[in-house]
């Protein structure tokens, strides 16, 4: 029973924890994509200045004598959720939006999107140098415990990680209910679709540029708050996760929502099934194995990780390339 | 009074000029038609009135308010619809959706539009619920004219409506394009396929290089000898 | 005894998403004819053109060209048993010169292996001087000689159709599908057009499969005709025959609307 | 044209002149190897890009192999490892993946003997699964004793460095060929996740692959093909002359393969072999059609532009005579040249040039810089009693990543085509672009 415990402890938990971050960022990705017509390599970036955001506020918070049994981080969050919108749109005024009036392809528009991923990444550093900040610096993080019977482990997760997944449903759900039900989520549907027969329709193209920045920038704020809340706030804290958000992105099928969404979870599972250590199953039964099957059974070493969302990747874009769910196909 | 007139019009993509001077003028009860040869600058036209091309020189009027260079986002609400002649359609939404779309500068309620354009074109009904990447081209064609006709347009430009299509379905679409215009719509369409396009028009104009070389009734172009030869291929069809 | 045949089309059948675009449809063409292909739209023409050229594979069926099964070979193969195409809409090497989108086209130039070009520079510089030479021919027949110098992506749709219809004349081919070369073209022009199409006919031998919608050029080249409806062959034959045919004025033609003046 | 990259070429000998005075002999000419170095990954990048319009933006991973190569070929043999049993297993782990690639390649091809379809899917995810358990087996007992204490690694062959710069751009162009055959039929912007995806792979392996490159524990000191300064020092020179005579040896050799290189890329791109990738680039479908192997061409842009980035990679480590896998980054190594290729002018071998060494200069030199600027900046605030600025040095370091970001931006939006633009692209065609893709043809 124990190892069933801990099998839910490494892969139930933090897959969901992981999933629901890759699918927040993917979200974004996918959305940008269908819209403005490229992969915005920035994404894992802003993903951290939400999170720095997030970081100073609180800080602010506390030398303006708050305190409170919980992280502050949670009241901030969305006072940091508009500064990120506000950024990504300022980001996207300076730079995005004079290369789109000039007509420039897509892949200009990737390219300066490194740009933009160097100046944050730049400035972030140089500002917080390079080391990593808690948001738990007043408070312990709160630790929750199932008891299971039978077990001498209990089920645990923290309560950002419980917070985070529920923001995460509540997030997918109000976007589902934006994009379906709303005339400017059916209007963004059709941006996505046929941008100039979208203007010539009537729909403000720069008004629903706006929409997308706005709700991929305040996803990308969310995700990396949550991030980092689950581990530290640390500069090269999202770049290194930029592959899996846009292998869910991609796998997921371009400029699908709902694929992006699911794919982030399939992607997050996919993680930690492969890193799972499967001997520890087995060890109930140790006994009676024969001799050389070997403590250590993980699918692949820990180090490895990155490969996972790679392998899926590659897989899906050979078998089935427009992604599970049938993504645009803009060039 | 003209429904929508322009004057001298000059502009392009930046660099050169492809409109060098064009004059068009329709009364809401007109079926205009802009023919010539490729390049003459007939798209470009209809993409100068919508805002979508720069326009550099000259009028364009709407209703007597000056347009040129508006966006099209503020022209639809005024009362211009406009279907490209490619990609027309929104291929991921279903055609209601399509249709939706086309009404979403109202305000209103439009369910009456919808009913009309689904009057129009029987076909749309049975198939509100497909999506519009699924339709035959002719179909498209109608998606794609009902969608403009949701904005109760008073102007209807039409990028050649007939390309691609078979000789049957180019009458059909003629007819409804009669019967929009009977309905009160002022139509301004660029035609390739010009012989049957001027037999329905009640304005024609000729345009080669950027500006005007013929302006008619479409009874006039037609019995025109130089406008035969040069534009029309030869004599009467085979 | 069957006719002498370079495109011979057998059972070919496709579906997209369950949807049959063609379905066991088999045509020919023969030497040294011009062989047009009509139908309404959705009639599957397009697919059947692109399974003929090497862009689609067909789900079931053969295409035999000259004699050999080449079903499902990709376009690059095809170029190289002599079957060529040119485009609906133009694909033009645009930052190409007119001359340069020719001299492209020959196979196996000397100057295209890497390794020739660093070490075999004379053999290169020979092949170079014949390609030229054979690319300013073209351009003469096709009465582009004006523009020969300009970027391709400068030229009108007309000259650029012409260029594409000479890219098919800097090698032997032995069949080219001609993709609606009406289409974008004004009167003018396409006179031009369909007089080199007959001359490479006429003069040089060119076998031509034409898919068009336009009905003057079709009964200016073409003969025989084929038509499709619903993703097969309805009939074949010449031009004027077919209209007189109930079925294919049903399907196609239609009534007119009102006669021009 | 020609006169403009001739006042730019003589811009750029100014300032490195300006260099040379302000920050001194030995620090220039390292400079000047290491943009050499730089200078030839930005020619394989402009082959890739320029030439192919293919993205490649796992730059870092190319030239992690080629600094491998270097390492593997010209490091010490180590005489433990030989003496022990890892060469036999490493053998058979070798064996081993021989073995699964033939099951693989095997299940690859059964329906040719009938298989239906879903049955040899079926089988092959089981070959794949079960060439990867075999090969695991064999693999980590082999790891397990070289990464022992008396062991730790396979050391290298000991022989000629300039060999393992062969090796570097051998094993480069090998990867890429396998990346090629894989993802190069994916869109442009699939591509360049692929590649970047493959990137983060190697840096994992090799960051991990102890046994193999000692990972973190960092190899040193890689031997040089040319006279060391310990050398001349040996043969009387002073510390100062001996680093800038070694030095300069090292930059001779260098401009010397980048010099044939160059040459090389410039007479085949001006050849029918060039036009054909433009023809290509411009518009595949119509190239396809023409008779021309589009994937194969553009897997020999793919192979050839990454065999330089392996040479590259390996120059530079040998150079710095250090192999540190943790060292390489994204930024510093793939996003550095495609910043390089698109100042300078994509398409255009004297841009590309041009450009890495402008951006090599102006990387190194943003640190000192913008350090001599936070200096008196917090001189300042000192004196206003707001206190001094924290980490000034390790500050400075993150200032040129900023910088790097701002410049690529600015000359996207100023000078899209580069300081010294591609030939011909000045007489741009005024058409708009076309929107076919190969799907659209079909319907």
């Amino acid at each position: 029973m124990s190892e069933f415990v801990f099998f839910i402890n490494n892969v139930i938990v933090s897959g969901l924890v992981a999933g629901s971050i890759y699918a927040l960022g993917a979200v974004g990705v996918t959305l940008i994509f269908g819209i403005l017509r490229f992969a915005h390599f920035a994404h894992g970036d802003m993903m951290t200045l939400g999170a720095f955001i997030t970081l100073v506020l609180s800080w602010v918070l506390a030398g303006m004598g708050v305190s409170s049994g919980l992280p502050l981080a949670y009241f901030v969050v969305p006072l940091a959720v508009a500064i990120t919108i506000v950024a990504a749109l300022g980001l996207d005024r300076l730079f995005y939006a004079p290369l789109r009036a000039k007509g420039a392809k897509p892949v200009t528009l990737l390219i300066a999107s490194i740009g933009v991923t160097m100046m944050l990444q730049g400035l972030i550093r140089l500002l917080f140098g390079t080391g990593t900040y808690s948001l738990f610096d007043t408070v312990p993080k709160v630790i929750h415990r199932i008891p299971v019977e039978g077990s001498t482990r209990d089920i645990t997760f923290t309560q950002p990680q419980a917070i985070g997944v529920i923001v995460t449903i509540i997030a997918v759900v109000a976007l589902h209910l934006f994009l379906k039900r709303s005339r400017n989520g059916k209007a963004m549907r059709a941006v996505a679709d046929n941008p100039d027969l979208a203007q010539v329709s009537g729909i403000n193209i720069r008004k629903i540029v706006r929409l997308t920045w706005i709700i991929g920038a305040g996803l990308a704020c969310l995700a990396g708050t949550f991030l980092a809340l689950d581990v530290t706030v640390k500069p090269d804290l999202a770049f290194n996760i930029l592959l899996p958000i846009f292998a869910a992105a991609i796998v997921g099928g371009v400029g699908q929502v709902y694929g992006a969404i699911v794919a982030g979870y399939l992607i997050g599972f996919a993680e930690v099934l492969a890193v799972f250590n499967w001997g520890v199953l087995l060890r109930p039964f140790r006994d009676s194995l024969p001799e050389w099957v070997p403590a250590q059974l993980a699918i692949v070493p820990t180090e490895y990780k990155v490969t996972v969302a790679f392998v899926i990747l590659v897989v899906t874009l050979l078998l089935r390339p427009t992604g599970i769910f049938r993504g645009a196909s803009s060039t | 009074m003209s429904l929508i007139s322009l004057d001298a019009v000059v502009g392009g993509y930046g660099g050169v000029p492809i409109l060098n001077g064009v004059d068009i003028a329709i009364a809401a009860s007109d079926i205009g038609v802009i023919v010539g040869p490729n390049g003459a600058g007939k798209s470009t036209t209809l993409k100068a009135v919508f805002g979508l091309v720069k326009v550099t020189a000259g009028a364009i009027r709407f209703e007597g308010r000056d347009i040129a260079n508006a966006r099209p986002d503020a022209l639809v609400p005024m009362g211009l619809g406009y279907v490209p002649q490619e990609k027309n359609v929104f291929p991921s939404l279903t055609v209601q959706e399509n249709l939706e779309m086309g009404a979403f500068i109202r305000a209103d309620a439009y369910g009456d539009t919808l009913a009309s354009v689904f009057e129009m074109f029987p076909p749309l009904k049975e198939k509100r619920r497909q999506k519009a990447g699924e339709l035959s081209g002719g179909q498209r064609q109608m998606v794609a004219m009902g969608r403009a006709l949701m904005g109760k347009p008073k102007l209807l430009m039409l990028d050649e409506p007939s390309a691609g299509l078979s000789p049957k379905y180019v009458l059909e679409i003629f007819e409804r394009i009669v019967a929009i215009n009977r309905g009160g719509v002022g139509i301004l369409m660029v035609e390739q396929n010009a012989r049957q396009a001027l037999a329905i028009a009640s304005r024609g104009f000729v345009l080669a290089g950027g500006r005007n070389l013929f302006t008619g009734t479409g009874r006039e172009l037609l019995a025109d000898p130089e406008v035969a030869r040069s534009f029309l291929g030869g004599g009467p069809a085979a | 005894m069957a006719a002498d045949l370079v495109i011979d089309v057998r059972a070919v059948g496709k579906s997209f998403g369950g949807l049959a675009a063609v379905s066991d449809c088999s045509l020919s063409v023969a030497r040294g004819s011009i062989t047009g292909l009509i139908g309404p739209n959705g009639a599957g023409k397009s697919t059947l053109f692109n399974i003929v050229a090497g862009l689609l594979k067909p789900d079931t069926g053969s295409v035999i060209f000259d004699g050999e099964d080449v079903t499902g070979l990709p376009p690059h193969e095809l170029f190289g048993k002599g079957l060529l195409r040119t485009f609906q809409i133009a694909h033009e090497f645009s930052h190409l010169t007119a001359v340069e989108n020719l001299m492209m086209v020959p196979p196996r130039q000397p100057g295209e292996s890497l390794w020739k070009t660093w070490v075999r520079r004379r053999e290169v510089v020979a092949g170079e001087v014949e390609t030229r030479r054979r690319a300013l021919e073209v351009i003469d027949f096709l009465g582009l000689a004006k523009v020969r110098d300009e970027l391709a992506g400068n030229l009108s749709g007309g000259q650029k159709k012409l260029l594409e219809l000479g890219r098919t004349m800097m090698v032997d081919a032995k069949a080219v599908l001609l993709d609606e070369v009406a289409a974008g073209v004004n009167r003018t022009l396409l006179h031009a057009l369909a007089g080199n199409v007959e001359r490479m006919n006429r003069e040089l031998g060119y076998t031509f499969f034409v898919i068009e919608h336009d009905m003057d050029l079709i009964a200016r080249l073409c003969d025989p005709v084929i038509v499709m409806a619903q993703g097969t062959v309805l009939a074949e034959g010449p031009l004027a025959a077919l209209r007189q045919d109930p079925r294919i004025v049903e399907a196609y033609f239609g009534t007119p609307l009102e006669e021009p003046a | 044209m020609i006169r403009r990259a001739l006042l730019l070429y003589l811009g750029l000998f100014a300032l490195i002149v300006a260099v040379g005075f302000a920050m001194g002999a030995p620090f220039t000419v390292r400079l000047l190897v290491e943009a050499a170095a730089y200078a030839l990954i930005a020619l394989g990048l402009n082959i890739q890009w320029g030439f192919g319009g293919l993205f490649n933006f796992g730059i870092m991973g190319f030239m992690m192999i080629g600094g491998f190569a270097a390492v593997f070929m010209a490091m010490p043999v180590s005489a433990p490892f030989w003496d022990s049993d890892g060469p036999w297993m490493l053998g058979k782990a070798l064996l081993a993946a021989g073995a699964g690639a033939l099951v693989i390649l095997g299940a690859n091809r059964l329906h040719r003997i009938g298989f239906p379809k879903p049955l040899q899917r079926t089988l092959q995810v089981i070959a794949w699964i079960a060439a990867y358990i075999f090969f695991r087996t064999q693999i980590d007992p082999a790891i397990a004793v070289i990464e022992s204490r008396e062991i730790g690694w396979v050391g290298g062959l000991g022989l000629p460095v300039w060999l393992g710069w062969v090796l570097g751009g051998l094993l480069a162009a090998g990867v890429a060929w396998l990346i090629g055959k894989a993802c190069l039929g994916l869109r442009s912007d699939y591509l360049a996740i692929a590649t970047i995806g493959i990137a983060e792979i190697i840096f994992a392996l090799l960051k991990n692959m102890d046994w193999l490159t000692r990972g973190t524990l960092t190899v040193s000191p890689v031997p040089w093909p040319v006279p060391l300064p310990q050398q001349y020092q040996a043969w009387g020179s002073t510390i100062d002359e001996s680093f800038i005579y070694a030095r300069a040896g090292y930059l001779l050799l260098v401009l010397a393969i980048l010099g044939a290189v160059f040459f090389l890329i410039q007479r085949a791109y001006g050849s029918p072999w060039g036009r054909m990738m433009r023809a290509i680039r411009d518009n595949h479908i119509a190239a396809d059609a023409m008779g021309k192997d589009v994937r194969a061409r553009q897997l020999q842009l793919f192979v050839l532009g990454s065999a330089l980035m392996g040479i590259g990679g390996s120059i530079l480590i040998s150079f710095a005579q250090i192999y540190d896998p943790s060292s390489y980054s994204t930024v510093n190594h793939t996003f550095i040249i495609w910043v390089m290729v698109i100042v300078g002018g994509a398409g255009n071998n004297l841009g590309a040039l041009l450009g890495a060494f402008l951006i090599y200069i102006v990387w190194i030199l943003s640190e000192p810089v913008s350090q001599w600027l936070f200096t008196t900046i917090s001189g300042w605030t000192e004196a206003i009693g707001w206190g001094a600025i924290p980490d000034i040095t390790s500050r400075s370091v993150q200032m040129r990543v900023f910088v790097l970001g701002l410049v690529i931006v600015l000359a996207l939006r100023f000078a899209p085509r580069g300081l010294i633009p591609e030939i011909g692209a000045g007489r741009r065609p005024q058409d708009q672009p076309k929107q076919e893709s190969p799907d659209e043809a079909v319907q």
